[in-house]
């Protein structure tokens, strides 16, 4: 086995969780027996021993100021002797074991601006990414999105009104670093150009070899243009992966008047009831139209309330779809299907429909 | 500083609405860092042109570590000069994200002084994401990181920064402890995090039960998923009691099981454990009633990715049932085996699930010492192409030949 | 000549058992063929050396025709000369493999006379298969079936002969009339079926109802299911029939429903016509009680195959639903535009199935003139590699430009 | 559209069906209402009309000498107006309005050794090839085992006392003419030799370019062996295909020591229930050991008993074992599981287990 290494003092790892555990859970640690809802984000955990801890799960904005982590921490000692902790999505959890404390907890939240919701049948924070914040790659902003989409469908985040978990994320190029792949909704960052390539400066940037050996479906090859040593690229080829551009600055693939977002549906993660399951592509295109993006978040919206009004309950988005069959789902959302729905990579003939198992 | 804001009109139509604001959390950071009101402006610019400013980053880290930073640099560095570096630094979360306020602050303090004041918390893998800092900052802050107890986390082709659900901390179903485990291995892979020599990025992942709150199954190249081999607990007083209170067990539980191991009298809740899948849904709608068996322990799971470049993987059995026991020396020597084949044959920018498939995974079994058991495929081969590895020869009738 | 037959000591113990011997077959025609006394001694010969004795076919075949004929040399002529040629010759079976024994004695004497005695009824794509003779026989089989009615059926890279299930002429759930159509179809593609002229072979198969019994989604190049648009036509009254004849509907029905459309609260039996996939379970259980709607048609699906060589495929949905309606010109006009671009643009050796995923379903529907629906595929693409084929460029921002 | 071609005399096509239609059967023509199990391998199907139909269905040795046709057309003289038809599966439809002739007639079929079955939840006759009785590809005989089987199994095509249907194929070889793929269970004839090439003639016979590129695992390279012009083969590469023999005679796969048969299971066509699936390796290889190869006939009713013992009523054995998972299958029918189940072909990927939905 790789042996632990400890050969520089810098290797020193994150701090051991132990010395962050409130001092409720620290006692009923591996006891638990059961959860209530209280009400929307408020969960109770009941221990073997009797002893009830509450938690409060107030809607992080990811992207936070040092100022709103310490009036967070403020909260954190009024409430819970100074222990807190963040979600696998990203949410700000409260932990104390006084029932009293939850509405005074919750009224101080608002007032920094922080909705108390995520819980159950509901729709909890988007996972998502840089963005125009801070990636080279992106296709989209990530938080303008975000903050659209969750300013759209607060109400189910507040209330848990939903017939399921309703699990959104966004990445904002195929890297798709979220992992939205598995999502209910995804929203993905796409480029739709071939890449403009700056013959001038490729040679200088980087080695032509590598850049023609990127592409998956190779519609790179070398050639001279403008009497320069550069890359040609054959345009129908070009699946827009941006795989070239990682490897290389000068295959530029961002592009104002192209770039926008494709919407995924009926991924999830859990092993419940359903084994997890991709997303699929519900819309091809949707551009980008900042600062609110009213198209994206249009389309979710509209896609959760055919879901909402239809779904039987537990039924994830995916699964609902899988009962009632894709092209219902296709109609009831007025989404128009067309030849890019259908998949044409390396497994596509998997996906073709290869039964008599249809509805009318 | 306040009123040296840029104007952002596009930008402040985010701050509008009831979701928590980025623009106000930028704006927030902007009072107290240039580098934040710089990059108001250089959003703002986005926000107008639909399009980044950023430019691929250059190789920047810390002394003797090869990850844990993300170099950033504007390319309209003339323009918007507070963010022409803008480097994010990975500092790895305590498992299972929880935090004494103090510890907060004092990270508070350091990107106060040394950056622009904004953070993710957390990025999408797990860690603290510090966003936005310049090269010479680098040293310090990681200097005054470790002085309170913090490191950095993974970037590049090493073991990323492990994260997992909260587990035993507060959730009845937890399997196994999934904060033990995970701090033990970033602890123990504290050189293979902070030093890439692998093919690609390796990610561990650890969810208490198959709910699978950290979404291993999607995004991690070894994901831990909690299970139990008995029976699941059931308290048929507290079943009936659902029941009254309204719940259709046959409709809202019996016809999802995926198993179809249920059988409901309206007095009796059977459940044939032999054919459950473990799937939790029962469980998940009648917490008070069922719960999961006693002799747990976690299935093991490889090679989940996102979709570049071959296709997008979720991870398949490699452990069907794994007792993890500390200090868990039985998966780390597993990890060892599997990162020695990796390493010598995996081909550069090569994910573990993508190396399998190309080596086929018997033959990666075979390589790493496990035996291929019917629990790793959701069923055998459908294709007739079958590699057989030995034939007879006329000469000797009785003897195999390896064909290898 | 019976008393000439050869030792046949292995072949023998296959005389034993219930289940007729196809071994007793061969000595029936053993008593006045040679072929068939010789095909003995050489089976016999195979069973002991545990080989086959043929030689890959040579061309041999009736004039003008391309196929119908099987080459077929045998490996050891000089031991076994009665069977040194012993080709099979395939006759087109009437749809629905109906005989008048009259039709039937006539096919045995002729088989009597030119060739071994020996039949398969039926191959396995349908034919009448005439089972060994010599390419001096070729000419005056084929002239002596056609005069009682018969002809050839396909062999090569043309057209197969079509075969069905027996429909409407037995069968209470025929969607339409399977008969009807198979005729057609191969009287309208005699030309296809007789003189190759395709990249590979190309089968049609047509079953009434979802059922499929002529396997057709598996082994037919187009699949034609019969289907219905409407609703299930139930009987309450022989519901509760069956229920009081012991039937429990939940456990032996509703559980096995894929569109978990029905209810039955012990006197109603309910339906979700919406989400009824039209599987057949529940009309195949209470045959009295549930019938298929009015509205009947057939769904059309392309493509299937055995594995040989990229893997095999079932076929996928063309057309949801199709009115076959006599002299089916839309069909035929389809069968002529997708024959066109495979053709034209398909690999020898590569069948329509294979085409289409070469190709990519989209374009291959825009070639022929088919809009994509949601039908046609079990879900939307998975993978985010979109070829788009458009995008706007800087000068003109309004317009549309085509990539390719 | 083609249109219909009547340029020669000679393609008249097959007989119209109509002239072989019993009377009963041409006057009910798409007026039929119900059907039941008069016993098993006797049908009676009710019309609109009232008119009753009813079937006797005989088991059929595919492979028949006109002696048999002859014996089997007296029949149907002697008791359906000389009417007949064939099954889909090679069976012999005999089909009357008078029931009291159905006992007659099933006497008369015995005598003359055929059994009367194959309906409703059995088993019915093997779909198969021609093995060593005509083809030059095959690593097995096919008439041979499928007598051998279908005596083992008698009892459940005479009697229908099985979970559901199931029908067993038989191909002699991987072109898979029975089209075996979809079956409860198929018997697969296979090579398990890389082709022992006849270097002397294979210049003479076959195109040394086409030889190479009919390889799909581009295991053979041209190459000079014994000073002659031949092509070499890789044998790690091989998987059995044939497909280099079918292009040509010098590259022999048959092989007495190495052929075989392997067993797949769970492959179903019918859209009843469960949509239509693929057969999967059960069993990689069992010898050839004729004439009756009680390894191959053992297994199958192992399988079989295994399958009628712990269905469920209307379970197909695919659906059964996707119910009960195929680790419990391995276990229960005692098969060993050894890496050559795990697919490694193009789509392998997606064959492994990609959740946490086990058992125990
Ligand atoms: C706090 C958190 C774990 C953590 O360590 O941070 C958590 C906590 C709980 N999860 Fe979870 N889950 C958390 C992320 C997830 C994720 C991961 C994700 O979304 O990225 C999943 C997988 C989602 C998917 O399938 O795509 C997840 C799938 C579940 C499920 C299965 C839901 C389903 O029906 O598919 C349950 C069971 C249930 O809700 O019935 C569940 C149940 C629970 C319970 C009830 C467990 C317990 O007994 O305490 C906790 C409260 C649930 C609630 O809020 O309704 N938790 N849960 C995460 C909160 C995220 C948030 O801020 O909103
Ligand atoms: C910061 C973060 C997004 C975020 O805002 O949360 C991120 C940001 C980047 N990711 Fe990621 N990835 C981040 C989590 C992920 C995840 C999710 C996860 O780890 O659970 C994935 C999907 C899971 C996976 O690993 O497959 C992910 C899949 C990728 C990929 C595709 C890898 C693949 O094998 O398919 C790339 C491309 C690459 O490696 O070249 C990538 C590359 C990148 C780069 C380094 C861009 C690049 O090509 O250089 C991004 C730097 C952005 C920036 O400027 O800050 N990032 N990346 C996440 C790390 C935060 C953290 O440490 O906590
Ligand atoms: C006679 C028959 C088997 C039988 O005993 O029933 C048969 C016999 C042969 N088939 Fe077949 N096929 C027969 C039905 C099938 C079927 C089933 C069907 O049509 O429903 C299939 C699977 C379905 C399909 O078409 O995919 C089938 C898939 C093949 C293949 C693989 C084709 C592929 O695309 O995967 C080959 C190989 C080839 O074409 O080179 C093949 C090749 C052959 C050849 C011509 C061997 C060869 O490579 O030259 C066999 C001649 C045997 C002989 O000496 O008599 N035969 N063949 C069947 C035709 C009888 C008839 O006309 O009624
Ligand atoms: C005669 C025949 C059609 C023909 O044109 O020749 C036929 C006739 C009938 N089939 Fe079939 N099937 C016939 C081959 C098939 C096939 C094809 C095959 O096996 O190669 C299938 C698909 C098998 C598969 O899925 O792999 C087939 C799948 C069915 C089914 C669906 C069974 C299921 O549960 O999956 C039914 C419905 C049922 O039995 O409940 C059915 C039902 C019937 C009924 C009851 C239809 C009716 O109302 O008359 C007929 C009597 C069934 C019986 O024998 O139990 N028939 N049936 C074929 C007889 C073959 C034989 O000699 O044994
Ligand atoms: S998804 Fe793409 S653009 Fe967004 S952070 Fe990841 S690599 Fe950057
Ligand atoms: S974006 Fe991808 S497909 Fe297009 S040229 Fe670049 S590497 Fe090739
Ligand atoms: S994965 Fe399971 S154990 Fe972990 S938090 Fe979620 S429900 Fe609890
Ligand atoms: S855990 Fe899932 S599979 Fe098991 S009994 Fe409950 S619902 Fe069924
Ligand atoms: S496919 Fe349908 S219509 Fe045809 S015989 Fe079978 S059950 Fe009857
Ligand atoms: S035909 Fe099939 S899907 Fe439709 S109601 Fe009957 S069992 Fe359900
Ligand atoms: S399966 Fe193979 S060996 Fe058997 S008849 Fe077909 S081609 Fe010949
Ligand atoms: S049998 Fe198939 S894999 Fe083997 S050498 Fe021949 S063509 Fe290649």
């Amino acid at each position: 086995m790789p042996e632990p290494t400890r050969k520089r003092v810098t290797d020193i790892g994150p701090p051991h969780y132990e010395q962050f555990l409130p001092p409720a859970i620290k006692e009923n640690y591996g006891k638990w027996l059961y959860h209530e809802f209280v009400k929307p984000g408020v969960l109770m955990h009941v221990s073997e021993s009797g002893a009830k801890l509450f938690t409060v799960r107030a809607g992080g904005s990811r992207l936070m100021s040092i100022q709103k982590i310490r009036m967070i921490c403020d909260l954190a000692d009024k409430y819970c002797g100074g222990y807190l902790r963040f979600t696998s999505r990203h949410n700000i959890e409260f932990m104390f074991t006084d029932p009293t404390q939850i509405d005074p907890l919750i009224a101080d939240l608002a007032k920094i601006g922080h909705p108390v919701g995520g819980t159950g049948r509901s729709i909890t924070s988007i996972v998502h990414t840089q963005g125009w914040v801070h990636c080279h790659s992106a296709a989209t902003d990530a938080s303008g999105i975000v903050k659209s989409v969750m300013d759209g469908v607060i109400e189910h985040f507040t209330h848990s009104d939903l017939p399921a978990k309703c699990r959104i994320a966004l990445a904002c190029c195929l890297n798709m670093c979220g992992a939205v792949h598995c999502s209910d909704i995804a929203i993905l960052g796409i480029h739709r150009r071939p890449p403009k390539i700056d013959h001038a400066n490729l040679k200088k940037t980087c080695e032509i070899p590598n850049v023609s050996a990127s592409c998956p479906t190779a519609a790179i090859r070398p050639g001279t243009v403008d009497g320069m040593p550069s890359v040609v690229v054959e345009e129908d080829r070009c699946m827009f992966c941006a795989n070239c551009y990682t490897v290389c600055p000068s295959m530029k693939l961002n592009d104002p008047l192209n770039d926008g977002v494709s919407i995924w549906v009926g991924g999830k993660v859990s092993n419940a009831r359903h084994e997890p399951m991709f997303s699929k592509l519900a819309i091809p295109y949707l551009p980008n139209n900042p600062p609110r993006w009213p198209e994206v978040t249009d389309a979710i919206i509209n896609i959760i309330n055919v879901w909402k009004g239809h779904a039987r309950k537990n039924e994830r988005l995916g699964e609902w779809i899988e009962r009632i069959g894709w092209p219902r789902f296709f109609q009831m959302t007025g989404i128009q299907f067309e030849k890019l729905h259908i998949d044409d990579f390396k497994h596509a003939g998997l996906t073709f429909k290869r039964s008599a198992h249809l509805m009318f | 500083m306040a009123d040296k804001l840029p104007p952002t009109p596009k930008l402040d139509e985010l701050e509008k609405g009831p979701w928590p604001s980025f623009v106000s959390e930028i704006k927030m950071a902007a009072k107290s860092s240039l580098a934040s009101q710089d990059l108001l402006g250089l959003l703002e610019r986005s926000y107008n042109e639909k399009i980044g400013h950023w430019k691929h980053g250059g190789i920047v880290g810390v002394l003797g570590y090869g990850g844990g930073v993300i170099g950033r640099y504007c390319d309209l560095p003339a323009e918007f000069p507070n963010v022409s570096h803008f480097h994010t630094v990975r500092v790895n979360q305590p498992a299972g994200w929880y935090y004494k306020t103090d510890a907060l602050r004092k990270i508070c303090d350091i990107w106060e002084k040394r950056g622009s004041g904004l953070t993710n918390m957390h990025g999408s893998t797990g860690d603290i994401i510090l966003l936005g800092t310049r090269t010479d900052e680098l040293e310090p802050i990681f200097a005054e990181l470790t002085a309170i107890g913090f490191d950095l986390g993974g970037s590049g082709s090493d073991v990323r920064t492990p994260s997992c659900c909260l587990g035993k901390s507060r959730c009845e179903w937890a399997c196994y402890d999934t904060m033990a485990l995970t701090h033990d291995l970033t602890q123990s892979f504290q050189d293979e995090l902070h030093r890439p020599a692998f093919p690609y990025k390796f990610k561990f992942k650890m969810s208490g039960c198959p709910n699978d709150c950290v979404a291993s199954v999607a995004r991690a190249d070894i994901s831990i998923i909690g299970t139990w081999r008995d029976n699941i607990r059931v308290n048929q007083d507290a079943v009936l009691e659902y029941t009254k209170n309204g719940l259709n067990i046959q409709k809202e539980v019996i016809a999802f099981c995926p198993g179809k191991c249920m059988e409901w009298d309206g007095k009796q809740l059977d459940i044939d454990n032999s054919t459950c899948r473990r799937c939790m849904h029962c469980i998940n709608v009648m917490p008070k009633a069922l719960r999961p068996g006693k002799d747990t322990g976690a299935t093991v799971l490889i090679g989940s990715k996102a979709p570049i470049i071959e296709g997008a993987l979720l991870s398949s059995v490699l452990i069907p049932f794994w007792k993890p026991v500390a200090p868990y020396t039985d998966l780390k020597d597993l990890m060892g085996r599997i990162w020695e084949i990796w390493c010598e044959e995996g081909k550069n920018r090569e994910r573990i699930g993508e190396f399998i498939q190309r080596m086929g995974m018997g033959n990666f079994l075979e390589t790493i010492g496990v035996e291929p058991i019917p629990e790793m495929v959701a069923h055998p081969r459908e294709n007739p192409y079958v590699f057989y590895e030995e034939y007879l020869v006329e000469d000797d009738e009785e003897e195999g030949q390896d064909k290898n």
